[in-house]
């Protein structure tokens, strides 16, 4: 980790893929830059996904050398677990105030031997897993996590000291506080990602309420070598599912939730995710129920052709309601459209919904952005600079300016670190005349 | 290094008091995660088993045994040993109580 | 040298067809100057000369040797080492002398598969008492020994140190000839600065006068079902040309004419493993795009260690099969 | 397969213990990084893998699989990103083609195929990486040592040259 | 291979080069030191001959460690470094560093993993402790042998080549001048603009496409940094990143700068030709320009159509037009290339949908001529004299295709691709019709509707609101255009729809607008000199879509916008912007630098048998055709090796990972257990 300096030509926020892809194009034409993320971790929601369409290349092998990258590079400084408190416009540029949150282990001196997890006896929802699996009060986020380093987690801690004790280190650090700290920068990027609805958000599906109605992401991991199983099972008993329900638009392009835009990514990875399922068990019957198969990108026509040709059902449908049965399982009332709109009563005995894509966090007054009514930031001229925000100095990229995919999420990053990059020329150039 | 050598011990007693001690309610969380894992332990120690087949001998839902089970195998205290029907087969490991 | 001034000059034949022996007459004409600059002391399969006359002679009297073949039997290795040690120039001549040649492929199998084939499995085989030939055998005259059979064919620098050596299938005249007139004259004959005789420091393809197109390989073929087309690089179209993984000397002979190199003078210089060369420069030039179609191709072809590794098994990183098993 | 059942009971003399010496040579950007991934997660799997490391599976000439065979190699696994995930674009595709005319020769050699593994590990497939490692130890150790070494010996004979068997 | 190793340390020998290794092993604060024997493990290895120190320590990589290491470079004279500590992932950098400040070059450094493959895997002492000194011997085996080594860098010429003046060539131009940097924009056409200018309005703003283009325009060429050529042609290509020379030849326009009344000259012209800037729905002259307001604002002459009567020159002035100057050719040198090109609109074939057949079937792009105040009809919807009252849209046209429903294109491949923008366009070119004339009832005939983006499912909703019919129809079946029967309309659609029950339904309509496909344009000369990848759907193939989007596989060419696959107007203008970020990045590096482990000839030894130009993914290998060699560009290796492994000859080594240091260290590796010195 390296020292934090008093000012940066670039600030990022967020260290997804976006964000990092950002603070590498922009310290990539030689600007400083600092990139803080809230999470302990760099990788973002990619670095915790299986494969990623449309060529079911391994997530982690593609995000985590973009981890490293960023970690080790010469102008980027990396802050994890912080918080952004408020930006204020100062002369050019901005003074931001960062709270950093208490990890309670010293950064500096931990080798990430995982010594203290592995001594630690209480087990808590992995955040990482999407609670489907369990880590100690004090752990590492994952293992491609960057920093190495662990955080304890005050809520689970038990306040015995065990991790303190197996420290070879001496590392664990109690007495520490969260540190409000003052950077000057120049230029901000704001990268900070998404967040998907509710499981809860619409009542019919009961997404909150039953146990194998699992939300998309926590399905990545699922199929994840590395994940909470090892295997595709269903959380209520460990079964191996032999017929999982994709159930498309669960939460997008529905006025009644509030969001009623394309989510854009949800018909590929549910594409993806049923074609991983049959490589794992060729048995398993998968069954997409979508209103219109977006497969718009490079690639993502053939790749759905493709899993039609695997085996993967494809169904125009609307569900109306999921209730479940005996044993866990699930039936599903769907309308299909393409029968002239019968009504059916399906069984299933896991159930995916693919949730609308919400942004991941809102300014509320910490910079001066507005957002639009789809609750992204709104970008005054979306066809010509579609890295600008509404307030200058300040640029904006991936899902944060809408749903996205990630190589369209990486594009405008680059996009965002060029206009940020212009931005600092600009600004230097006239301070240079009136100098 | 200048600094003075960090005293965990004393920092986790200030810790303990900003934190205001133990709650009853995390107390209570505590002891009912190490009956769980207790309980799992004693439906395993039979042999291995899958997850309703623990769920069915010590009464809790499959849902929460799926949980630990998992748990314990991600540090190492519980193995997968095969499969039966739709289920995989766990049981305990060696020096993994 | 003799006193009237010529070579004193042997001529051996161990482990190979013979063909060697016969190539010593590819020199045409100069068969005649031969006579002129050499004695010939010991040519078992021209006259009938006795082991016992070179036991004879003192170390390093024959000048020169030729021996051609690997060493199979212990009667082969008994006749090198005397060889070596009455030849001033001991010269491994043909492939086989040099890297095993032919006869070494049988290193895939082993002695017991061999006795098999030879003795009761070869369809020609009339040999309803199902005798074989043993080291030892007692008889009315006493015991008759046979030379042992060894369990892999040698090449010669593996039993003991040569001078030089010619490799090819077989050699070529002029090379012959142009050593045996060097050594005459007291010269050393030229050499590619590894004591390799006829041979260059590059690859058949360095010689070989074929267009590369930098095209990958669609498909593989073999030359009975296949016309290739003139001019083209014959690996480019599918034929297994060892010439790129074969060292360079022959004036790409093979090529020329339209069949490909079958690999007779060896790995290239700075290769040690003709069939690894060759699989590495493969695996850069089949077009599989997808791992089936590589397994499929790869399965097409027809017996690849014997195609890889014609002419230079007993030189190869492995050299022998195991005795588990091998090939069948 | 769980690491621990593969774990022979140490025998008394341990100079007579045979192990299997197996040979990994693995790519940086993924199965490397997939090896890292098993360390990190602590699977325990049989320590008889030892890694050769290149940057890319491209580069394993079938040449240095040869000579780590005829140097004593009990087994030899070749792992290297899966194909469409090479850093290099396509240097896993001249692997891809390599590795199964290797295995035809090494077959032909009587080198048993359970002696030579070619497989594809990502970068998170630390799971894979400890199981295979550990799979490839018990099938090499099934079927005893390859010991080529010795074998040239013997089938050389007292005829060892000049080289003592030793390529010149 | 022949097994070098003996010969290359001799030689090291005798240049002075003893390897005097130091072997560093880390306890890791008992992560190593637990599982492992740490002392056993020492003892073994300062026996082997070469090593000259062996020192242990509780964390290598702290600060005291690192300390330790440097002191004892230079106290003990020490010319190799092993580390044995933890994955080389986390600490190689740092110990490497550490070994630059020792004064030793940061190659002379091996790093032994004993942590993640060793003493976190292992459970048994014994076997740990055997396991660590294998890997630790093989890496003082490695090390022995290794050699300085020193970070490539490539100068980069300061200057950026952009090809395409469309929307995203022009974007990149703009961006990359603005940081300063030289630009040249070449455009094959007499006018900037691209297919944007063609278009009326755009989503999801909604404003005029004129507006966006001609204030980009404007910020080109009025920066100084910008050279323009327009009505160039690619020539020629030499060269590689930090250094390309592209030959290019510019055809005369005809008219001069000096043309001052460029209408007089216009209307002199009496050759007359079909008018492409307007699809075909007007015609123009030879001499023309193809709207008010375009870019260059002199006009140009189309040669294929002039005879050279002179009638314009006499109209426009003295010197206003030159009809004999020639075209010349000139070498633009540049650092970095970024291709813009930008794509074409499926060209329907006669009687695809009626497509040639009835001049009422017309396809999305002709529409939005029509709707363009400025356009063939002054945003009058008249298409044959008549006004139009029923309109439908028909999706996928040249999209979606499949195999045995499709006629395949030229190159005898189906567009199984979708082209991404043409149902938002429909949506919005409906909702535009919808509210300027709501009495035109309009049907959509589709598969799916993909309005994807940001804001395109409002265009979608409010076309529903305003009461376009929606039919969706079987890919495997598609609607049949003819004729009406009844005379009434012009056209009839029939079409079998699946929101009801399956029935065939019959549509009159007045007009069908195609929404057409986007392919690729006809790149074979760029693709042929700058050996661009080609993806099945003939579009440029980025490296990698998620690790490179907006670079080639040739190092120091980018890509900008749709010329990489359909894009619209946002997503080019965002991908010509992240190409500029690389193009910038590159050039204000002024050079590069790269890892050094590149692979190098041997000539002496190549037989020139080109395999390895076949094993590169990059392009790396050349041929030296005076010598008959092979050679290596260094800019383009990226050192993974397959051409090492690929040459027969072995004629090709890698530096860092050269066949004796890696033979080495497998010998190491398989030693027998109790090692008796090297």
């Amino acid at each position: 980790m390296t020292k934090i300096k008093p000012f940066y030509d670039g600030l990022v926020l967020g260290g997804g893929i976006a964000g990092m892809q950002a603070a590498l194009d922009l310290a990539g034409q030689g600007f400083e830059v600092l990139l803080v993320e809230k999470e302990p971790t760099i990788g973002g929601v990619m670095v915790g996904l299986n494969k990623v369409f449309p060529t079911l290349d391994c997530s982690s092998c593609i995000c985590t050398p973009r981890m490293a990258e960023v970690a080790h590079h010469d102008r980027i400084s990396v802050l994890c677990y912080t918080d952004l408190v408020r930006a204020r416009r100062r002369n050019a540029g901005f003074e931001v105030i960062l709270r950093k949150k208490p990890r309670y282990v010293v950064e500096e001196d931990c080798i990430g031997c995982s010594l203290c997890e592995l001594a630690c006896p209480y087990f808590a929802p992995h955040e990482f897993d999407q609670g489907l699996g369990a880590r100690a009060a004090i752990y590492i986020p994952h293992g491609n996590a960057i920093p190495q380093v662990p955080v304890l987690d005050p809520d689970y801690c038990m306040l015995d000291g065990n991790c303190a004790r197996a420290c070879p280190k001496n590392c664990i650090d109690f007495a520490q506080q969260a540190e409000e700290l003052s950077v000057g920068v120049g230029s901000i990027i704001v990268a900070t990602g998404l967040r998907l609805t509710p499981m809860g958000a619409k009542k019919q599906y009961g997404g909150d309420r039953h146990a194998n109605v699992m939300n998309p992401l926590a399905m990545e991991r699922v199929q994840s070598s590395n994940g909470p199983y090892g295997h595709i099972l269903r959380p209520s008993d460990g079964k191996i599912p032999r017929s999982v329900a994709y159930v498309q638009c669960a939460g997008s392009r529905d006025q009644s939730i509030g969001v009623p835009y394309c989510s854009r990514v949800c018909c590929m990875y549910a594409l993806k995710q049923a074609i991983m399922i049959r490589h794992q068990r060729h048995d398993t019957q998968v069954t997409i129920y979508h209103m219109d198969i977006r497969a718009f990108g490079k690639g993502y026509e053939q790749f759905y052709r493709r899993a039609q040709s695997e085996g993967v059902r494809v169904v125009k449908a609307k569900v109306a309601r999921i209730t479940e049965v005996e044993n866990g399982d699930l039936s599903l009332r769907v309308e299909l459209i393409d029968e002239g709109g019968r009504v059916a009563d399906i069984r299933h005995d896991l159930v995916v919904l693919s949730q609308g894509t919400i942004p991941g966090w809102r300014p509320e007054g910490a910079l001066p952005l507005e957002v639009d009514d789809d609750g992204f930031f709104a970008i005054p001229d979306i066809a010509a600079r579609p890295a600008n925000s509404t307030a200058e100095g300040i640029f904006v990229a991936g899902v944060a300016t809408g749903p996205k995919d990630i190589p369209d999420s990486i594009v405008e990053a680059g996009a965002a670190a060029m206009e940020a990059a212009m931005y600092l020329d600009r600004v230097r150039e006239s301070a240079g005349e009136m100098a | 290094m200048s600094e003075p050598k960090r005293d965990w011990q004393k920092d986790l007693k200030v810790f303990r008091e900003r934190m205001g001690g133990l709650s009853e309610e995390k107390k209570a969380w505590a002891r009912e995660q190490r009956d769980t894992l207790k309980a799992i332990r004693q439906a395993l120690a039979g042999g291995p088993a899958t997850i309703p087949q623990i769920a069915e001998r010590t009464g809790m839902p499959g849902k929460k045994v799926l949980w630990h089970v998992m748990a314990m195998k991600r540090y190492g205290k519980v193995a997968e040993c095969g499969q039966a029907g739709d289920y995989y087969l766990y049981e305990l490991k060696e020096g993994g109580s | 040298m003799n006193a009237n001034g010529k070579l004193r000059m042997g001529v051996y034949w161990a482990s190979s067809c013979g063909g060697c022996d016969i190539s010593l007459l590819e020199i045409g004409d100069k068969i005649l100057d031969l006579a002129q600059i050499a004695d010939i002391l010991f040519w078992p399969c021209v006259a009938d000369f006795k082991y016992a006359d070179v036991a004879g002679y003192l170390d390093g009297y024959l000048d020169l040797c030729f021996f051609n073949g690997g060493i199979r039997n212990s009667e082969q290795e008994q006749v090198v080492r005397l060889l070596r040690n009455k030849s001033r120039t001991l010269i491994a001549y043909g492939t086989c002398a040099a890297d095993g040649g032919i006869p070494a492929l049988a290193n895939l199998y082993s002695s017991e598969e061999i006795f098999e084939a030879s003795y009761h499995e070869n369809p020609s085989i009339d040999n309803e008492a199902g005798v074989e030939p043993q080291p030892e055998v007692e008889t009315a005259i006493g015991t008759l020994e046979i030379p042992r059979f060894y369990p892999a064919v040698l090449k010669l620098r593996d039993v003991v140190e040569v001078d030089y050596v010619i490799p090819g299938c077989p050699p070529q005249a002029d090379d012959v000839w142009e050593t045996i007139a060097a050594l005459a004259s007291g010269a050393v004959p030229v050499h590619a600065g590894d004591a390799r005789i006829g041979c260059n420091n590059r690859s058949v393809c360095d010689e070989c006068k074929r267009e590369k197109r930098e095209v990958k390989i669609k498909e593989l073929h073999r030359h009975h079902e296949f016309r290739p087309e003139p001019g083209w690089c014959l690996l480019e179209q599918g034929l297994l040309c060892m010439g790129s993984a074969t060292r360079g000397g022959c004036g790409a002979l093979c090529p020329k004419v339209g069949m490909r190199c079958e690999g007779c003078y060896g790995p290239p210089p700075g290769a040690t493993d003709q069939g690894a060369s060759i699989m590495g420069a493969l695996g850069a030039l089949l077009d599989a795009g997808t791992e089936a179609r590589a397994q499929e191709m790869v399965a097409e072809i027809a017996d690849p260690t014997g195609t890889f590794y014609r002419f230079s098994l007993a030189s190869s990183r492995l050299r022998v099969s195991s005795d588990r098993g091998g090939r069948r | 397969m769980d690491a621990t059942e593969l774990r022979v009971e140490p025998a008394l003399d341990t100079q007579t213990a045979w192990e299997p010496r197996i040979v990994g040579f693995l790519c940086l950007w993924c199965s490397y990084t997939g090896a890292d991934n098993a360390g990190t997660a602590r699977m325990k799997y049989a320590p008889n893998v030892d890694i050769v490391k290149v940057m890319c599976s491209g580069r394993i000439d079938p040449d240095l699989i040869l000579t780590a065979f005829a140097k004593g190699a009990d087994g030899v696994m070749v792992l290297g990103c899966h194909v469409g995930d090479c850093h290099y674009i396509s240097g896993n595709h001249k692997t891809m083609v390599r590795m199964p005319l290797l295995r035809r020769v090494l077959e032909d050699f009587g080198i048993e195929p359970e002696r030579f593994r070619h497989e594809w590990v990502s970068a998170a497939e630390g799971e894979k990486f400890s199981r295979l490692v550990s799979e490839m130890t018990e099938q090499v150790r099934e079927l005893g040592p390859l010991d080529w070494k010795a074998r040239l010996k013997e089938c050389t004979g007292e005829n060892l040259g000049p080289w003592g068997g030793e390529h010149p | 291979m022949r097994y070098e190793a003996p010969e290359k340390l001799s030689e090291q020998r005798r240049n002075g080069d003893e390897p005097r290794v130091g072997v560093f092993v880390c306890h890791c604060g008992g992560n190593i030191s637990d599982i492992v024997d740490v002392e056993k493990v020492v003892e073994q290895i300062r026996k082997r001959s070469g090593v000259a120190c062996v020192t242990t320590h509780q964390f290598c990589c702290s600060d005291p460690g690192q300390a330790v290491i440097e002191q004892s470079i230079r106290e003990r004279r020490l010319n190799r470094i092993v580390v044995a500590a933890c994955s080389p992932s986390l600490h190689e950098l740092t110990f490497r560093r550490a070994v630059a400040r020792g004064g030793l070059n940061p190659y002379l450094f091996e790093h032994a993993n004993i942590r993640e493959h060793v003493s976190w895997v292992v459970d048994d002492r014994k076997e740990a402790t055997a396991k660590a000194g294998r890997l630790i011997r093989a890496a003082v085996a490695r090390a022995a042998r290794l050699a300085p080594l020193e970070k490539r860098r490539i100068p980069i010429h300061p200057s950026v080549l952009v090809i395409g003046g469309g929307v995203a060539g022009l974007t990149a131009a703009r961006d990359l001048a603005n940081r300063g940097i030289r630009v040249r924009l070449i455009e094959s056409t007499p006018f900037l603009g691209g297919r944007l200018a063609q278009l009326y309005k755009i989503y999801p703003t909604g404003q005029r496409a004129r507006d966006v283009i001609g204030g980009l325009i404007r910020e080109v060429s009025s920066n100084p940094l910008i050279t323009v050529y327009t009505n160039a042609e690619l020539v020629e290509a030499r060269g590689f990143i930090g250094d390309f020379h592209t030959t290019i030849r510019l055809v005369p326009r005809g008219a001069t700068e000096r043309c001052t009344d460029a209408q007089a000259a216009i209307n002199a012209c009496p050759e007359e030709t079909v008018d492409q800037f307007n699809l075909g729905l007007a015609r123009r002259k030879a001499i023309y320009l193809p709207y008010k307001g375009c870019y260059p604002s002199i006009p140009a002459i189309d040669w294929r159509n002039c005879t050279r009567c002179g009638a314009c020159l006499e109209a426009g002035g003295v010197g206003s037009i030159d009809l004999d100057e020639k075209p010349r050719e000139i070498v633009i040198r540049s650092g970095a290339i970024v291709i813009a090109v930008g794509l074409n609109t499926y060209p329907p074939r006669y009687g695809e949908y009626g497509f040639g057949q009835f001049a009422e079937v017309i396809t999305l792009a002709q529409m939005n001529r029509l709707l363009d105040p400025t356009g063939p009809t002054q945003g009058e919807l008249v298409v044959n004299g008549r006004r139009i009252r029923r309109v439908g849209f028909m999706h996928c046209v040249g999209s979606l295709q499949h195999e045995g429903v499709h006629k395949p294109m030229r190159d005898g491949r189906i567009n199984q691709y979708c082209s991404r923008v043409c149902c938002t366009t429909t949506m919005h070119t409906a909702v535009e019709l919808k509210t300027r004339w709501p009495g035109v009832q309009v049907y959509d005939f589709h598969e799916d509707i993909r309005t994807y983006g940001r804001r395109h499912e409002g265009y979608y909703d409010k076309v529903c609101r305003q009461g376009v019919v929606f039919l969706r129809f079987d890919p495997l079946r598609p609607p049949r255009v003819g004729v009406d029967p009844k005379g009434e309309w012009p056209l009839v659609l029939r079409t079998v729809d699946r929101l009801t029950f399956g029935e065939e339904l019959e549509v009159p309509l007045d007009l069908l607008v195609l929404a057409t496909g986007l392919v690729a344009r006809d790149m074979s000369k760029l693709v042929d000199l700058y050996r661009c990848s080609v993806g099945a759907d003939r579009f440029l193939m980025e490296v990698h879509p998620k690790l490179r989007p907006v670079e080639m596989a040739t190092f120091g060419l980018f890509l900008a916008g749709s010329v990489q696959g359909p894009m619209d107007i946002g997503e080019s203008t965002a991908a010509a912007a992240a190409a500029a970020s690389k193009a910038a990045a590159l050039l204000k590096a002024g050079q590069i630098e790269l890892d050094p482990f590149v692979a190098e000839v041997d000539t002496s030894k190549c037989s020139g048998c080109r395999i390895c130009l076949q094993a590169c993914p990059f392009a790396a290998t050349d041929r030296d055709e005076a010598a008959r060699t092979a050679k290596i560009n260094q800019a383009l290796c990226t050192g993974c090796g397959t051409c090492v492994a690929s040459c027969p000859c072995n004629a090709i080594q890698q530096r860092g990972f050269r066949d004796d240091q890696v033979e080495a260290e497998l010998l190491a590796l398989l030693e027998a257990e109790e090692p008796v010195g090297v």
